[in-house]
C-alpha cells in the first residue's frame, strides 16, 4: 500500500519528529529542473517533505560543469545527486563522501548509432569505430567501457557535446549517450536509433546517486532518514504517474526552459526503465543490492578508481527506512526495453 | 572707417552657429563624385549596406542550410529560426524573463568590471609606476581559465545567486577596459596638457579637464566591445551556476541536451541580439558624447 | 612693418649654426634597454607577490573548502612535494604539465595568427570600402555574440576538430577586439595628413599605407595586448570544447578525477605564462613605437 | 562685379567672359557653405577669378575671409558648393591624379613618425615619382636643416617644421603650387631668404602659383597678381597686376614702384573708399 | 658677456650682479640640453637675462635659437638642464600655482571639444578664478570673435583660432604674460589691432611679459626691452632697452626714434659687425 495520496501511512522513522524540526535543506540537483527530478517534485508537491520533519527542501538545480560533490563539500547542499563515477574519484582524493542511495539501478549511458550510417548492434561492431564523447566524467566512462571489452585500442575517441549532429552528419560512428535521451532526439529527425547500452556491456553502475558527507552521515542520520522516506514517496507516486510528472516539470519547475510535455512523459518511461528491476520491487525503490555493489566497484575499477565498496557505499539508512517503513516497498510493473 | 576688416568684425555666422552636433560632415572631399562601382558603394546610406549585408548573410545561411543539412536541421534553415525566434518571443513570457534575468547579472558584472578596469587604469594615471601592476592584474583576469575558475566562484557563493555570472561578466570586461583606458589616456597632445600645467593645473586637473576627455573615445570603443562580451560572460556563467533556474545559459544548456536545435539557433540569436544590441547603444552613447575625436575634428571620421 | 626688409648681410645668423646638428650616440642605449627590462622583471615581481598574497588572503577570508580551493602553498606542494594520493611523482606531473602547455601554446599560436591576419585584413578592407563594414560588420558582431558553448557542434561539423576549429576559436576571441581597435586607430589619422596625401594624388590605399598604419600602430598594439592573453583564452576554450588535448582539455578531466591540485597549478601556469608573453609584447610595443609611432621622437625630459 | 581700375593684362576677375585670362587659375561663381548640422556657416559668396597659366597669384585678406578655403578647394580637398573650379586646364581630381601640385599648408602638418627627410620624400612615394639625386639633399639644405635629416618633427622648433613642410611642397617640382601662409611662422630673415629662393625655383621651373598670406610687401615682392579678398563671406574685392620687371631681388623692395604697389594694396585692405561697398 | 652699448635701466645681461634690475624675468647661467635617448640636442648655452617687474621684453631671434625653449622654461613646462630661472621673485613651480601667468603658445593648442567660449574659459577653471562678469564676452569681442562664441575650434580659420589663445591668454589677467609668437598667423590689420588693444591691456594692468616674435617693428612698438638671441645654441646677443615714451600710440611707428630702433634690431640681427663674434 503505497501513499498514491500520500496523506494516510505516518513513515516517519521511528518517533515522529515536530513539524519542521528538520529545518530546511538544499538537494543539489545533478542537472537543471526536468523529469530527471520528478520525485523531488511529488515530494514538495505532495508534502512529503514537509510531513517527514523539514520546513521544506529546496532543490538547487545542476548545471553543466559545477559538481553535487562540490556543492556538498562547500556546504551549500546537504544532500546531492550524482553518479559513483564522479563521487568515487573524490573519495580516492580526500573526500569524505558517501552514496547513501540510487535512484537509477542502471545508468543511463549508451552507445548510440544510426541504422542509416554504421549501425553498431554489437561490441563485436565497435572495432576500429570513432566514438564521439563528451569531455570530463563520460570520457572516462568510456574508456572504463573500452577497458570492460578489450576494445581500449580498436576504438578512437573524439571529443564532442551534447548534440547529436555531428552523428548525423556521420563526423563519427557513435555517439556517448543518455537512453532517456539522445535516442529520441536522433529518431525525431528521422533516423533509426541504434543503441548499446554500456549497463549491459560490461559497465553495469547505478546514477542518479544521493551522496552526502560522511559528517552528515554521522551527525544527522535521522534527517536523511526523513529525508529519504520522503523521496521514496515522491518517486513512487512519479513513476507511476508520468503524465503528472511531466507536467510539474514543464508548467511548474522546469517552466524557465520551455519544455515539452510530450518529450517529457517519453523521458519519464526511459527514467522508469532504469529504475525498476525485480531487486527494487523485493527491496524498495533506490536500495542497491550487495552485487549491485559490486558490480559497480568492479565498473569503478575498469574507469580507472579504485576503491572499496565501504569507503563509496553506506546502504545502513536506506536498509533501516524500509525496515522501518515496510509498507513503504511498492511493486511495480517493470516496463519492458 | 569702412574697411574690409570691419565686415569681418560684424558679421556673425547664418542660422547662429551653436553648439556643434556632427562636425565635419561636409569636410575632407567626402562629396566627390566618383563613377567608380567603388564610388557608387560609397554613396550608399549606411542602411542600404546594412541591409545589403544582413541579405547576403541569410542567402548564404538558407543554401548551406538545405544543401549540406536538409534533413538534421543541423543548421536549421533561418525560416524556420525565425518562426522558432517570433514564437518563443511573442507567444511566451520565457524568454524575455531569461534575457532580463541574465541581461541583469550582466550589467552587474559590466558595471563592477568596468569599476575594477577603471580604477585599475586610473592608478596608473596616477602613478605611472602601476602600470604594470594594473595591467598584469588585468591580464590575469583575462586569461584565467575560467572552466577551473568559475566552479570556484560558484561554491564560494551563496547556492541559487548568480555570482557566478556577475564574475564572469566582470572579468570578461576587465582586460579590454584597461588597455583601452590607459590607451585612451595618453591620447592626449602634449600642448594641450601644456595649457593646463601653464596654469598651474595639477595632476587632476589635467585628468579631468583634458585627458579624460581626450581618452573618451578610446575608453568608449573599449566599453563598447565590453558591452556584449559582458553578456556571454554571465551566459557563460549560467553553465556553473548552482540552484538557478532561468537564464539564457540554462536555456541553450536545455536546447543542447534535448537537441532542439532550432530553438538553439534561435537562444543563440536572441542571445547575439542582446549582446550586439548592447554594443550598439555603447556606440551610440559614445558617438553623442564624442562627436570630435581624439583632437581633430574630422579625425574618427576615417578617410 | 615687421616685414620690412633689411638687405641680408652675413650676421648672427651664422651658416654653421644652422648646420649644426643633433649630437650623436652617448652609449646609453643598452643600458637603456636593460632598464626598461630590468624594471619589468622588478613589477613582474611585485604582481607575482601581490597575486599570491591575495589568492591566499581571498581563500582564508572568504573560509573556502580546502578539498577545492587550494592555497599557494598547496600548489608548490602538488608541485615539488609527492603526495600520497598521486600515483605520479612530482617530476612526472611537471613534466605532463609542460607538455601540455606546449600543445596550448601550439593551439593559442594557431588562434592568435589567425585572429590577427583576420582582423588586420578586414579592418583594412572595413577601412578602405567603408560600405563593406556596414554590410559585414553584423556578421563580425555575430561571431562575437553568439555564444561559441551553443554554437560547438555547428562549428565541429563545419570545420572538424583540427588546427582550422583551433585557428578560429582563437581567432573568434581575438578577432572582434582587434578590429574595432585597428578600425577606431585607422580612423583616427589626422584630418591634415589625409589632405596631404589627397593633394599628391594618393588614393585611399596610399592613406592607408602612409598615415593610417603607422597612426594605428598604438591601437595594433594595444589590440596585440588584448591579443595575446585572448589566444591563450582562445585555446583552452577549444582544447575544453574540442579535444582532449592541452591543459584545457585536462582541466575537464581533473575535474572528474577531483583533482583540484592540478587544477590550481594549470591555472597559475597558464597565468605566468600569459603574463610573460603580455611583458614580451610591451617590449616589442615600446621598441616599435619609439621608431615608428606618432610620438617618435618626442624628447625624454627629465 | 569688381575690376581694378587698371586694365588687367594676365589675370581678370570675370573669366568666364576672358577665358584666354584664365588658362592658369579659373574660378568660376564658387561659393561655400559649410554645413555643420543644422546650421550653416556662408565662407565665400561668388568668387570669380582667372590668372593666366604660370603666373604668380597672391591672395590677400582679412582672418576668416575664406582663403584657406579657396586654396583647399583648388587642391580638391573641399567641394565648391556652387561653381567651376580649373586650373592649368584641369579640374582638382585630374589635378590631383597628374602628381604636380605642390602643397604647404597653414599648419605644417607633418608625419610625427617620419624624419625631416622621410617628411620631405613623402609626396614622391606618394606620385611614384623618383627623383633626380640629391634633390632632397638640396631642398633640406635650401630651407636650412642641414644636420636635421634624420631628426623627427617633435624635435624641431615651430619654425623648423615649416620649413620642412616647404621644401616637402617643392619635392615633386610642381607645375601647380598652393602656399598658404608658407612664411607665417619664419623669423624675417629666413622668410626673407625663403622668398628669393622661392623666386629662384621659380624662375626655374614656372608654375601656376597660389599664396596665401598676409604680408604685403612679401605679396608684392613675389607675385604676379594680388588678389585681395574682403571680409567673411569672401569674395574678391580687387585684383591687382604687379608690373615689376623679373627676376626680382630683394633690392626692388626698395624702389617707388614696389611701395607703390604695397600702399595701393594696403589702402584695398584697409582704406576708406571700400571697394568691398561697390561689390553688393 | 654681452651688454648693450648703452647703459641699462631696467633690464641686465648680467642679473647675477645686478639682482635690482631682475625683479621681473631673472634667467641666470641658464642652459637646456634635450635627450632623446641615445642623441641629445644643445638648445641653451648659457643664457643670462634680467628684466625689472612688469616690464615688457621681446625675445627676437632666428628659427630655432631657442626662443620658444626659454617661455617653457620660465613657464614650468620644461625644466633647466642647467641653471636657474625666477620670475616676480617666483620660481616656475610657485610662478604655476599662484595662478598668476598668462600663456599662448605658438600653435593655438585649443581643446577641440570645447566651444571658444569654454576655451577661453578654461584657464579660470583651473585657476578655480571667478571672472568679473562680461569678461569672457568682452575678451571675445576684443579679439573680434563675437557670433563664434559657441564655435568650436574646427569651424575657425588659422588666424581665428590664434585670437581665441590670445584671449584666453587674458582671461586669467596675469601678472606674467608669456606670449610665443602670438600674431604670427594673424593679417596685419588684426595683428596691429592686438598690438594696440595688447598695449592697452597692459597699461592698464601691467604684468612681468615675455614676448616672443619675429617682428621686429611690433617687438619695438610693444617693449620696454628687447632681447635677441644668436643661432641654436641660443643665447642672448644683446639686450636693447627701448626708450620710447608710453602710452604708445600707432602714430609711434612713424617716428625716426622707433625707426631708429627697428634699424639697430636689425643690424643686430642680421648686421655684419656680428655682436655674436664677441661672444665666443
Ligand atoms: N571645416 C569647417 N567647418 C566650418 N566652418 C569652417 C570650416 N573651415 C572654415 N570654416 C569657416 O569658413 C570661414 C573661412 O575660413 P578660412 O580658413 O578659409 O579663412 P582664412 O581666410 O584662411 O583665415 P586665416 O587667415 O585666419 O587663416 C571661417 O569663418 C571659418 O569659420
Ligand atoms: N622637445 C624637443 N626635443 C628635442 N629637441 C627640441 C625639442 N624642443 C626644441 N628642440 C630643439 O631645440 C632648439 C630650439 O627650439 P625652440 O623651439 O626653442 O626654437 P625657437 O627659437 O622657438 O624657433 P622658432 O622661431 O622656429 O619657433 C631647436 O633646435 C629644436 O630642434
Ligand atoms: C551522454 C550524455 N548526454 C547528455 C548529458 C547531459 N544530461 C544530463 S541530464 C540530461 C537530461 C536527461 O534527462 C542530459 C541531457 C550527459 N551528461 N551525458
Ligand atoms: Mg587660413
Ligand atoms: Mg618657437
Amino acid at each position: 500500500s503505497s501513499g498514491t495520496s500520500g496523506s494516510s501511512t505516518s513513515a516517519s522513522a521511528g518517533a515522529a519528529v515536530k513539524a519542521g524540526a528538520y529545518g530546511t535543506i538544499a538537494l543539489q540537483l545533478s542537472w537543471i529542473k526536468n523529469i530527471e527530478f520528478a520525485g523531488e517534485y511529488f515530494a514538495t508537491e505532495k508534502g512529503y517533505y514537509t510531513k517527514a520533519g523539514f520546513k521544506g527542501v529546496t532543490l538547487l538545480a545542476g548545471g553543466g560543469q559545477t559538481g553535487a560533490e562540490e556543492a556538498l563539500l562547500a556546504g551549500q547542499a546537504l544532500v546531492g545527486l550524482s553518479s559513483p563515477s564522479i563521487t568515487a574519484p573524490s573519495v580516492l582524493q580526500g573526500a569524505a563522501l558517501k552514496i547513501i542511495a540510487s535512484t537509477y539501478q542502471k545508468n543511463p549511458f549508451c552507445l548510440l548509432s544510426l541504422q542509416e550510417k554504421t549501425p553498431i548492434k554489437t561490441l563485436a561492431d565497435l572495432k576500429g569505430k570513432t566514438i564521439g564523447v563528451q569531455s570530463g566524467g563520460n570520457e572516462t566512462i568510456v574508456k572504463g567501457f573500452l577497458a570492460a571489452n578489450n576494445l581500449t585500442n580498436d576504438v578512437k575517441l573524439v571529443t564532442t557535446q551534447y548534440s547529436i549532429a555531428p552523428l548525423e552528419a556521420g563526423k563519427y560512428d557513435a555517439h556517448m549517450s543518455y537512453t532517456t535521451n539522445e535516442p529520441l532526439e536522433a529518431k525525431a529527425d528521422g533516423f533509426t536509433p541504434v543503441v548499446l547500452t554500456l549497463a549491459d556491456n560490461g559497465l553495469p553502475f547505478v546514477a542518479e546517486t544521493y551522496t552526502v558527507t560522511q559528517d552528515t552521515i554521522d551527525n544527522k542520520r535521522d534527517l536523511l532518514k526523513a529525508f529519504l522516506v520522503a523521496e521514496i514517496k515522491g518517486w513512487t507516486d512519479a513513476v507511476k504517474d508520468p503524465e503528472q510528472a511531466a507536467k510539474y516539470a514543464v508548467t511548474k519547475y522546469g517552466k524557465d526552459q520551455n519544455l515539452a510535455q510530450a518529450e517529457q512523459v517519453e523521458e519519464m518511461n526511459a527514467q522508469n526503465a532504469l529504475m525498476l528491476t525485480d531487486d527494487v520491487n523485493k527491496n524498495g525503490l533506490m536500495t542497491m543490492t550487495d552485487e549491485l555493489i559490486a558490480e559497480n566497484i568492479k565498473s569503478l575499477g575498469l574507469m580507472g578508481t579504485k576503491i572499496t565498496a565501504d569507503k563509496l557505499f553506506d546502504m545502513s539508512l536506506i536498509k533501516e527506512v524500509y525496515k522501518e517503513n515496510p509498507d513503504l516497498i511498492t511493486t511495480f510493473t517493470i516496463p519492458s526495453a | 572707417m569702412t574697411d574690409l576688416r570691419q565686415q569681418s568684425e560684424q558679421a556673425s555666422i547664418e542660422h547662429e552657429l551653436g553648439d556643434s552636433v556632427g562636425l565635419g560632415l561636409e569636410t575632407g572631399g567626402k562629396g566627390r563624385e566618383r563613377r567608380t562601382l567603388l564610388g557608387a558603394l560609397h554613396g550608399m546610406p549606411p542602411w542600404v549596406g546594412a541591409i545589403i549585408g544582413i541579405v547576403v548573410i541569410l542567402v548564404a545561411w538558407q543554401i548551406v542550410s538545405v544543401t549540406f543539412y536538409p534533413k538534421t536541421q543541423s543548421i536549421p534553415q533561418p525560416a524556420l529560426v525565425g518562426k522558432q525566434l517570433f514564437y518563443d518571443l511573442f507567444q511566451t513570457g520565457v524568454y524575455w524573463n531569461a534575457i532580463a534575468k541574465t541581461g541583469g547579472a550582466a550589467l552587474w558584472g559590466y558595471l563592477w568590471g568596468n569599476l575594477i578596469a577603471l580604477f585599475l587604469a586610473f592608478l596608473v594615471l596616477v602613478q605611472p609606476w602601476f602600470e604594470g601592476l594594473s595591467t598584469q592584474l588585468a591580464v590575469v583576469c583575462s586569461c584565467i581559465p575560467l572552466t577551473a575558475i568559475a566552479p570556484i566562484v560558484t561554491l564560494l557563493a551563496p547556492a541559487g545567486s548568480r555570482n557566478t555570472s556577475i564574475f564572469l561578466a566582470a572579468l570578461s570586461v576587465i582586460f579590454t577596459t584597461v588597455v583601452g583606458t590607459i590607451l585612451g589616456l595618453r591620447a592626449a597632445s602634449e600642448t594641450q596638457i601644456d595649457v593646463i600645467r601653464a596654469y598651474g593645473g595639477g595632476r587632476m586637473t589635467q585628468l579631468f579637464k583634458v585627458r579624460l576627455i581626450a581618452a573618451l573615445p578610446s575608453i568608449l570603443a573599449a566599453l563598447k566591445l565590453a558591452a556584449p562580451a559582458a553578456f556571454l560572460g554571465a551566459v557563460l556563467g549560467e553553465y556553473f551556476v548552482l540552484g538557478v533556474d532561468s537564464g539564457i545559459g540554462i536555456l541553450l544548456l536545455a536546447a543542447q541536451a534535448t537537441g532542439a536545435s532550432v530553438r538553439l539557433w534561435a537562444i543563440a540569436l536572441i542571445s547575439a541580439g542582446v549582446a550586439g544590441a548592447a554594443y550598439f547603444l555603447i556606440g551610440r552613447i559614445g558617438r553623442l558624447l564624442t562627436p570630435w575625436s581624439a583632437g581633430d575634428a574630422r579625425a574618427g571620421e576615417g578617410f | 612693418m615687421a616685414t620690412s626688409t633689411p638687405t641680408p648681410r652675413a650676421g648672427l645668423r651664422a651658416r654653421a649654426a644652422m648646420n649644426a646638428s643633433i649630437e650623436m650616440p652617448t652609449g646609453a642605449g643598452w643600458r637603456y634597454v636593460a632598464g626598461r627590462i630590468g624594471r619589468s622583471l622588478f613589477t613582474l615581481l611585485i604582481s607575482a607577490v601581490v597575486l599570491t598574497v591575495a589568492w591566499y588572503v581571498a581563500l582564508k577570508l572568504l573560509d573556502a573548502n580546502a578539498f577545492i580551493a587550494k592555497t599557494p602553498l598547496d600548489v608548490v606542494k602538488y608541485l615539488f612535494v609527492k603526495n600520497p594520493l598521486m600515483t605520479m611523482s612530482p617530476a612526472d606531473i611537471r613534466h605532463t604539465l609542460w607538455n601540455l602547455l606546449l600543445v596550448t601554446l601550439y593551439h593559442a599560436g594557431i588562434g592568435f595568427v589567425g585572429g590577427v591576419v583576420g582582423s588586420v585584413i578586414v579592418s583594412v578592407l572595413f577601412t578602405l570600402i567603408r560600405p563593406l563594414e556596414f554590410m559585414f560588420m553584423p556578421l563580425a558582431m555575430l561571431l562575437r555574440t553568439v555564444p561559441l558553448l551553443a554554437m560547438a557542434p555547428v562549428i565541429y561539423l563545419v570545420l572538424g576538430q583540427g588546427a582550422a576549429t583551433a585557428g578560429f576559436i582563437g581567432g573568434v576571441v581575438v578577432f572582434f577586439p582587434l578590429l574595432v581597435n585597428l578600425t577606431l586607430g585607422f580612423r583616427s589619422v589626422s584630418a591634415q595628413s589625409v589632405d596631404l596625401i589627397r593633394v599628391y594624388g594618393g588614393n585611399r590605399w596610399t592613406i592607408m599605407t602612409k598615415v593610417a598604419f603607422p597612426n594605428a600602430l598604438p591601437h595594433f598594439f594595444a589590440s596585440m595586448r588584448i591579443a595575446v592573453p585572448g589566444a591563450l583564452t582562445g585555446a583552452m576554450l577549444y582544447e575544453w570544447l574540442f579535444t582532449f588535448q592541452g591543459l584545457g582539455g585536462v582541466i575537464s578531466q581533473a575535474k572528474t578525477n577531483s583533482n583540484y591540485g592540478q587544477i590550481w597549478a594549470i591555472v597559475v601556469l597558464i597565468t605566468v605564462v600569459a603574463i610573460v608573453f603580455y611583458t614580451i609584447t610591451t617590449f616589442i610595443e615600446a621598441a616599435v613605437l619609439a621608431k615608428w609611432g606618432p610620438n617618435a621622437g618626442k624628447a625624454v625630459t627629465k | 562685379m569688381t575690376t581694378s581700375s587698371t586694365a588687367l593684362s594676365i589675370a581678370t576677375s570675370d573669366p568666364a567672359s576672358q577665358p584666354g585670362l584664365a588658362t592658369g587659375i579659373n574660378i568660376q561663381g564658387l561659393t561655400k557653405r559649410f554645413d555643420l548640422g543644422r546650421k550653416s556657416v556662408q565662407a565665400l559668396s561668388e568668387v570669380n577669378l582667372g590668372t593666366k597659366k604660370d603666373s604668380f597669384l597672391s591672395l590677400l585678406g582679412p582672418s576668416g575671409c575664406g582663403k584657406s578655403t579657396i586654396l583647399r578647394i583648388l587642391a580638391g580637398l573641399e567641394t565648391p558648393s556652387t561653381g567651376t573650379v580649373v586650373v592649368n586646364g584641369k579640374s582638382a581630381a585630374e589635378v590631383q591624379k597628374s602628381h604636380e601640385t605642390g602643397i604647404a599648408f597653414q599648419d605644417s602638418a607633418l608625419l610625427p613618425w617620419r624624419t625631416v627627410k622621410k617628411n620631405i620624400q613623402l609626396p614622391l612615394e606618394v606620385s611614384g615619382i623618383t627623383p633626380p639625386p640629391g634633390l632632397v639633399d638640396d631642398l633640406i639644405d635650401l630651407v636650412g636643416l642641414k644636420g636635421f635629416e634624420n631628426a623627427k618633427p617633435a624635435q624641431l622648433s615651430g619654425g623648423m617644421r615649416q620649413r620642412v613642410s616647404i621644401a616637402r611642397c617643392l619635392a615633386v617640382q610642381p607645375t601647380i603650387m598652393l602656399l598658404d601662409e608658407p612664411f607665417g611662422a619664419l623669423d624675417d630673415m629666413t622668410r626673407q631668404r625663403m622668398n628669393v629662393e622661392l623666386l629662384r625655383i621659380w624662375g626655374e621651373k614656372p608654375a601656376t602659383t597660389l599664396m596665401v598670406t598676409h604680408g604685403i610687401a612679401e605679396a608684392v615682392f613675389l607675385s604676379d597678381v594680388v588678389a585681395v579678398m574682403s571680409a567673411r563671406p569672401g569674395r574678391i574685392a580687387e585684383v591687382v597686376e604687379i608690373d615689376l620687371p623679373r627676376p626680382r631681388l630683394p633690392e626692388l623692395q626698395r624702389t617707388p614702384e614696389f611701395h607703390a604697389y604695397v600702399d595701393r594694396i594696403s589702402e584695398i585692405l584697409f582704406g576708406a573708399h571700400g571697394a568691398a561697398a561697390g561689390d553688393d
